[in-house]
């Protein structure tokens, strides 16, 4: 390890103060700390010793969290594939490789364009240190988009959701709203012909489907109904996709990369509660919210999508996604635990109403995460005015 | 500038009068043009139903030869008098109001569209329709061949405060699909036209009642379905008395 | 009314090198030092002395120009030998060289009946002049108590929490008597009660227990519930315009004495611990020493950090420092000027961490295990990433990030109101253990307080 | 219900703020605390759900074509529309005024709170714009409060979340030149994304 | 405020030429560092709604110049006359006339930009920068002076909203002016993106302009 310590050490002569290339000290310094942890210590004064955890490792636990769903997502992307266009794969890794050659470009882009040009130009430009934040918008982004999303909106929804999302606030942890929902609501506001409907959820690459499939998510066949006035589960169980609960929950259907295998996703939940790294108050409460409401609206009842059992709210669409990886966004949540549980039922309600009472938009997650996002800085505002309420009213006693 | 009361009630009065008779002037000398240019418009939009008009067309003289306008209840009977018994002129029917009424208390104009040569033949029935778009209200105009059955064209518009998507309504571009669709199946049931959702492109998928969609506006689709769907229902006791002439 | 306290906030940094229950007999210090620097919120200090003089335990050696009626005085007696001045001669040290035998100025000394009859004034002159006020320190602030003032409440923190902390079944072996003459001493400062906090879940120093006209308030949890700032919190806390003042054991020893034996007494027992520490144990030594007295043969390397004070507050020292005024406890860490490959992300079961992040096994090890821990940061600055792990460390109603982010806006209202007035650095030390993104949590809150305090 | 789904629709979804562009100058200079933003809020609420009908009676009995039949059938042919905006911008004028001494009359702590925001409000666009889209949709006088007040609401609600955004924002690093106003157009443009959730609902 | 410059009274000598340097900098200085919409922050309204297309945007501006040119003359010429306690009203009097002059005029000879602009037009009489002008500048200066000032904000205020309408029609609609740019330059599938047809486009170009137009002058809001 010396030796490579003295290369680097070497290398990062021109990049210190008053170097030629002093402007980019952050670029170097970026690849540096990934090699090495630096060697500063301590001040003199206050902590001596500091705990384990840095950043990086922290948001590498997310990272790792996501893999079983991204993995998986590949993997489904195949399956679909081989499903559409009615051929027999020879092996697993046939359905992988397939999934592989669609998803790594999606992942490669959005690095490239995201981190490797906007967010390095800024660094240059405002002179901060580049934050780990975005390596994981990076694998965020890929996982809310259609396998079939072309490579050039991906590009630019990179670019925009770090330029407007992010960097304009000033960079990691300064952000309003959460960066890889803003990549897709620009996609899905830009190019809505790309990312919803039913055509761009299995990817086909070159071949045509086969007759007779339709394609179409769980979350928009459960929409069809409020027209067709089929009761959902039969309309689920009528598809030439395997709809049943137990699948719905396996993952095996169209979708988002990432979002469709509940279970996938529950693991990486268990990786980020039990690492502390995500909140499951927030977790909880998402569910929670949407399945009270769901169980609500069954009451009321005034359609079958209303009647649709409300488990199914749990297992369809990106709702676990969201929930897991979006919501717990520390930096875009609220930032009180109080506020967290009113935050997480808001999303939880807000993705129900907007998928049953919403025909525009099939799919509620996203933007219940974005609205309430939005909302989370009020929702703080009134939690941290109890607290200050309390302590004047203590104190005075 | 502390003033006395006086004057500020003088300044206020001479201010009033000033400002009154300014606007009063204004709005009577352009009075004129404004009729003109309103009925210019409905003109024109009533026109695009049946042909494109080019730039530099006299769309009032070309409306003057080739349409016949009449104004029919819901059972598709003439009527010449509105409520307050004057006389009534289709072009001056308000859609707007009308669609706030009963379907049954309705005035509905018809604007005959009269063969260029011939002006005793009908070429084709002008509709109006009014409907709920996405953000705000939606109208247009359909046109129905002799048979009352084909669409010969349609013309759509949207009040513009915030075009979405759904704006593209009021293009060519979108017009022209519904051009030679059906509103009647074999057995002679009204099914209107559909706009479907998504975009396909290839027109050649689509069925006799159906027409491509737009991307990301589906509810200004629905909109529109629904509008058509609804006027033509009100118009069916005319369409099937005209018919079978 | 009396209260019992559970907190269930907190964290434990379980380190190797804790004192062995033993105490070994006077290690006398060639030198000793005071510095201003302990002293916080000392505006202006001035040294009172100059190199050559001589001078007993208990002489004024240094002074603030802003607040001249409390002294602060040398610890021993001997000669001056050194004045350290650092950038635009800011007064660091003043440095003694010790007598032998120390010598004392004398001050009037009481009975123990006695002193329940003398006047708060004769007793706060008494205080003043004889360097042990600065013992008393106020909240709001945490600084030396301005003696006019009449303090809503006294604490007193009866254990300490802090990682390698020393038993006070130790270090106040025997003090029972002047604890009690401390006790009585500041009962007359105040017209509410002196409150004395007690660790409920160990073995407790009979002399709290026993201390007569006190309330005692039982807390149990892991760190911080020996902070004093805490104690506060759950038992009276601090609303604005309200002082309380809070005195170490230590403190109310040292003026328990200074009126029974009519001395200022320095003496006290220092923990010496820490990983590198090859007999960590006790010591009997005065405020002030040479860290050299005890690291003389006693190290397992030398490539160390010598730290005054527990690793969460303390001050590095240096090799041929002193100890600080407060100080009761010595703690010497390995440095950790290393560079570590990959350690960003290589799974580790030896590095302890609150967080359970990616490859941070240390929570399999359970509660027991005794971490060597380097001072290297373990990363690099970063954004302030809200991650929600402070409130954790926080037992308080507080909002430990909002606080720090009024303070960082600079925002007086909002952090008046978010309850700057009841936290001072160690309280929040863990948050600054903890912190992901590394900021200097403890210093960001020390401006705080300046801001509210001089503005 | 028909009004129930008019106020929905014109909290959330037809928002002044985010779909129509309205009373942005206020939007974007009162939005900087909360408190503030909640007392502007509550006066455009307020004089919003005063304005919108007090305009559509004057619309319907004096400047709309044949309004002034009601007077004798021979003004039945006046037409005063050309006088609408001038009528319409008096009589916000007027009320803020009238509304502000009533206030000030009967509620000081209620006056204490929102009286420096009400002069503030006459040249708010929202306000003019609530009553313009009153006319511009032909709305009852039923639909006209509804509309009004639930207008207001959506405009409150609006800003008093972009207000927390923004007190948020102050421990963010914003780049110099985006600092104040470019920022909250950020902002506002993202809040507008996330509203979009709403469009579309039908209840 | 910057704009304090403007709003001293200013001892003028007799001959000064009617485009003085001084009097240039009336015009001049609204259209970068004084800018009423990016710096002042004013008459952002109005600015955003109609700028989905180029064209109802001129006519826009077109008709905003009109208003407050011919407002800030008229209230210029009768500032000694009109009573300090009505004075707001009066101002807004004569807005809402010319505004409705305008309305009524673009209603006889273009009913369809008409349509178009709906409320917006109306709406002017609340722009910001036209209320502000009138009482920082014409309540207090000569004719010229007021018409200059008036043509600098006004076209202060349309080179911005021509900028953010340019950007929403050339990436929204795909042309400028409604000439078809992307197909003319041989790209017919160039994809058209739907947020800069929708408000939000408006409020981002708004925000990027802002960006770019402050980071070069250096502007700074604290």
């Amino acid at each position: 390890m010396k030796f490579l310590r003295n290369i680097v050490e070497k290398a990062k002569v021109p990049f210190e103060k008053g170097g030629k290339l002093a402007k980019y000290h952050h670029l170097f310094e970026t690849i540096d700390t990934l090699l090495f942890v630096p060697n500063d210590t301590a001040k003199l004064k206050g902590v001596q010793v500091r705990d384990a955890v840095d950043l990086k490792r922290f948001m590498m636990t997310v990272i790792i969290s996501l893999l079983p769903a991204l993995l998986f997502g590949m993997y489904n992307v195949g399956y679909q594939y081989y499903q559409a266009v009615g051929l027999e794969p020879t092996s697993a890794w046939d359905l992988w490789w397939v999934g592989i050659q669609r998803v790594v470009p999606v992942i490669i882009i959005t690095y490239v364009f995201g981190l490797f040009i906007t967010e390095f130009a800024f660094s240059v430009i405002r002179k901060h240190p580049i934050n780990e934040g975005f390596l994981v918008s990076g694998i965020l982004i890929p996982m809310v988009m259609p396998p079939t999303i072309p490579l050039w909106q991906v590009a630019c929804a990179s670019i925009f959701a770090v330029v407007i999302a992010k960097e304009a606030f000033g960079g990691t942890g300064m952000n309003v709203l959460n960066v890889a929902l803003v990549a897709r609501a620009f996609l899905y506001f830009a190019y809505p012909s790309d990312i919803s409907g039913d055509q761009v959820w299995v990817y086909l690459g070159e071949q045509v489907a086969v007759d007779g499939f339709s394609g179409a998510t769980p979350l928009a066949l459960a929409a069809s109904t409020l027209e067709s006035g089929q009761n959902v589960v039969q309309t689920f169980a009528a598809s030439t996709t395997d709809f049943s609960f137990a699948n719905l929950f396996y993952g095996f259907v169209p979708g988002s990369i990432g979002e469709t295998s509940v279970l996938m996703i529950l693991i990486g939940a268990a990786i980020l509660v039990f690492t502390g790294v995500g909140s499951w108050k927030v977790m909880i409460s998402v569910f929670g919210g949407a399945y009270l409401m769901a169980l609500l609206l069954s009451v009321a009842g005034a359609n079958e999508y209303m009647l649709m059992p409300a488990h199914y709210h749990l297992v369809i669409g990106g709702l676990a996604f969201g929930a897991v990886f979006m919501a717990t966004d520390p930096v875009t949540a609220t930032q009180t635990e109080t506020g967290k549980w009113i935050y997480g039922a808001m999303i939880g309600i807000l993705t129900v109403i907007i998928r049953v009472l919403n025909p525009a938009y099939p799919e509620g997650i996203m933007l219940a995460i974005l609205f309430m996002n939005v909302f989370a800085p009020l929702v703080d505002y009134y939690v941290v005015a109890a607290n200050k309420k309390r302590r004047l009213k203590r104190a005075t006693v | 500038m502390q003033r006395s009361n006086t004057y500020v009630l003088v300044f206020t009065a001479i201010m009033t009068v000033v400002i009154g008779g300014i606007l009063s002037f204004t709005s009577q000398v352009l009075a004129p043009a404004q009729k003109k240019s309103v009925e210019l418009d409905t003109k024109q939009s009533i026109l695009g139903a049946v042909m494109t008009l080019e730039k530099g067309d006299d769309a009032l003289a070309i409306y003057s030869t080739r349409i016949k306008s009449m104004v029919v209840d819901i059972d598709g009977n003439l009527i010449d008098k509105n409520r307050k018994g004057n006389p009534i002129v289709a072009e001056e029917v308000n859609i707007l109001k009308n669609y706030k009424m009963d379907a049954g208390k309705r005035e509905y104009p018809v604007y005959q569209y009269m063969n260029e040569n011939d002006p005793t033949q009908i070429e084709a029935y002008i509709l109006p329709l009014y409907g709920a778009g996405l953000w705000n209200a939606i109208y247009g105009y359909v046109a129905l061949e002799k048979d009352l059955n084909t669409i010969k064209g349609v013309s759509f518009g949207h009040v513009q405060e915030t075009p979405g998507l759904g704006a593209r309504i009021d293009s060519k571009e979108i017009q022209v699909r519904y051009q030679g669709k059906t509103i009647f199946d074999e057995s002679g049931n009204l099914v209107s036209v559909v706009m479907l959702k998504g975009e396909k492109k290839n027109p050649s998928l689509f069925g006799t009642h159906e027409v491509d969609g737009m991307s990301g506006s589906t509810l200004t689709a629905k909109g529109l379905n629904a509008m058509v769907k609804d006027y033509l229902t009100c118009y069916e006791s005319f369409i099937k008395k005209n018919q079978h002439q | 009314m009396p209260k019992t306290v559970k907190l269930r906030k907190g964290f434990d940094i379980n380190l190797a090198g804790k004192a062995e229950k033993k105490i070994s007999d006077s290690l006398h210090s060639r030198t000793y030092a005071v510095k201003p620097a302990d002293f916080i919120g000392m505006q202006r200090p001035k040294a009172l002395v100059s190199v050559g003089d001589s001078v007993k335990a208990g002489t004024p050696v240094l002074a603030d120009k802003k607040n001249e009626t409390v002294n602060y005085v040398s610890p021993v007696s001997g000669e001056v030998i050194d004045i350290k001045r650092g950038e635009k001669r800011k007064l660091l040290e003043i440095v003694i060289q010790a007598d032998k035998e120390i010598s004392y100025e004398s001050f009037k000394n009481y009975s123990t009946s006695d002193l329940v009859k003398v006047s708060k004034d004769e007793l706060k002159e008494q205080m003043l002049k004889a360097g042990v006020w600065p013992n008393i320190l106020t909240r709001p602030f945490g600084v030396v108590a301005n003696s006019n003032d009449t303090p809503k409440s006294i604490f007193i923190s009866a254990f300490d929490s802090s990682p390698l902390a020393p038993d006070y079944n130790i270090s106040f072996k025997g003090d029972d008597k002047a604890f009690q003459a401390g006790v009585s001493v500041l009962k007359k400062f105040t017209d509410g009660y002196i409150h004395i906090n007690v660790n409920s879940a160990d073995e407790v120093n009979p002399m709290f227990l026993n201390a007569d006209g006190v309330q005692i308030n039982k807390f149990t949890g892991k760190h911080p519930a020996g902070n004093v700032g805490v104690q506060i919190h759950h038992v009276d806390p601090i609303a604005k315009g309200d002082i309380v003042w809070t005195v170490s054991p230590f403190g109310v020893v040292q003026i328990g004495k200074l009126f029974l034996e009519g001395k200022f007494d320095a003496s006290k027992i220092i923990a010496l611990t820490g990983s590198e520490v090859s007999n960590p144990q006790y010591y009997k030594t005065f405020a002030g020493a040479n860290v050299k007295t005890f690291t003389d043969g006693n190290l397992k390397n030398d490539h160390v950090r010598y730290v005054s004070g527990n690793i969460l507050t303390g001050e590095n020292v240096g090799e041929d420092g002193h100890l600080g005024f407060y100080a009761n406890q010595f703690t010497v860490l390995p440095e950790g000027d290393h560079f570590q490959f990959m350690g960003w992300i290589l799974p580790t079961i030896n590095k302890l961490s609150f967080h359970r992040a990616f490859g941070l096994l240390s929570f399999l090890n359970g509660s027991k295990k005794e971490y060597v821990l380097d001072t290297n940061t373990q990363g690099e600055p970063r954004a302030f990433v809200q991650t929600g792990a402070f409130e954790k460390v926080v037992p308080m109603d507080i909002l430990p990030t909002h606080l720090l982010k009024a303070i960082l806006a600079e925002d007086f209202d909002e952090m008046e109101e978010l309850g700057l007035y009841e936290v001072i650095e160690e309280d929040f030390a863990l948050c600054e253990f903890i912190d992901v993104s590394k900021h200097d949590v403890q210093s960001i809150l020390r401006e705080g307080l300046d801001l509210l305090q001089y503005s | 219900m028909e009004l129930f789904n008019l106020g929905i629709r014109s909290i959330f979804i037809d928002n002044m703020v985010f779909a129509y562009f309205l009373g942005m100058c206020s939007f974007l200079a009162v939005s900087k605390k909360v408190t503030t933003a909640i007392g502007l809020g509550a006066a455009v609420v307020f004089v919003l759900g005063i304005t919108v009908p007090a305009n559509w009676l004057v619309q319907e009995y004096i400047l709309r074509e044949g309004a002034l039949a009601w007077i004798g059938p021979q003004f039945a042919e006046m037409n005063l529309e050309f006088l609408q905006f001038i009528m319409f911008i008096a009589i916000i004028a007027a009320m803020v005024q009238l509304v502000e001494m009533v206030i000030e009359k009967f509620s000081p702590a209620l006056y204490g709170s929102l009286g420096i925001f009400l002069p503030l409000i006459a040249v708010n666009c929202a306000i003019l714009g609530g009553s313009l889209f009153m006319v511009q949709r032909d709305y009852s006088l039923a639909e006209a409060s509804v509309y009004g007040i639930s207008s207001g609401i959506g405009w409150m609600l609006a800003i008093v979340a972009l207000a927390a955004v923004r007190e948020k924002l102050k421990y963010s690093n914003v780049p110099d030149g985006l600092k104040g106003l470019g920022i909250t157009m950020i902002i506002t443009g993202l809040m507008g994304i996330a509203f979009k959730s709403f469009i579309g609902i039908a209840i | 405020m910057s704009t304090e410059t403007l709003e001293q009274p200013v001892v003028k000598a007799p001959s000064e030429s009617i485009f003085s340097k001084r009097r240039r900098r009336f015009v001049m200085d609204p259209l970068d560092d004084d800018n009423p919409v990016t710096i002042q922050v004013l008459g952002i309204c109005s600015a955003l709604a109609v700028t989905v297309k180029m064209e109802p945007t001129l006519i826009m501006s077109i008709a905003v110049v009109f208003v407050i040119v011919f407002a800030n003359l008229i209230i210029s010429l009768i500032r000694n006359l009109v009573p300090g306690r009505i004075r707001i009203i009066v101002q807004l009097g004569v807005i809402a006339t010319l505004v409705t002059v305008v309305s009524e005029v673009l209603k006889a000879y273009n009913y369809p930009m008409f349509k178009v602009l709906g409320a917006f037009v109306g709406l002017i009489i609340t722009n910001c920068i036209v209320m502000g002008r009138l009482e920082a500048f014409a309540m207090g200066n000569k004719a010229w002076d007021s018409i200059l000032d008036g043509m600098g904000s006004g076209f202060g205020y349309a080179w911005v909203i021509l900028a953010v309408a340019f950007f929403r029609e050339l990436f929204g609609s795909g042309t400028v002016f409604d000439f078809p740019v992307f197909e003319a330059i041989g790209l017919p599938n160039f994809p058209m993106n739907g947020l800069m047809v929708d408000s939000i486009g408006a409020f981002m170009i708004l925000g990027i302009i802002i960006w770019v137009q402050r980071a070069r002058n250096g502007y700074v809001e604290n």
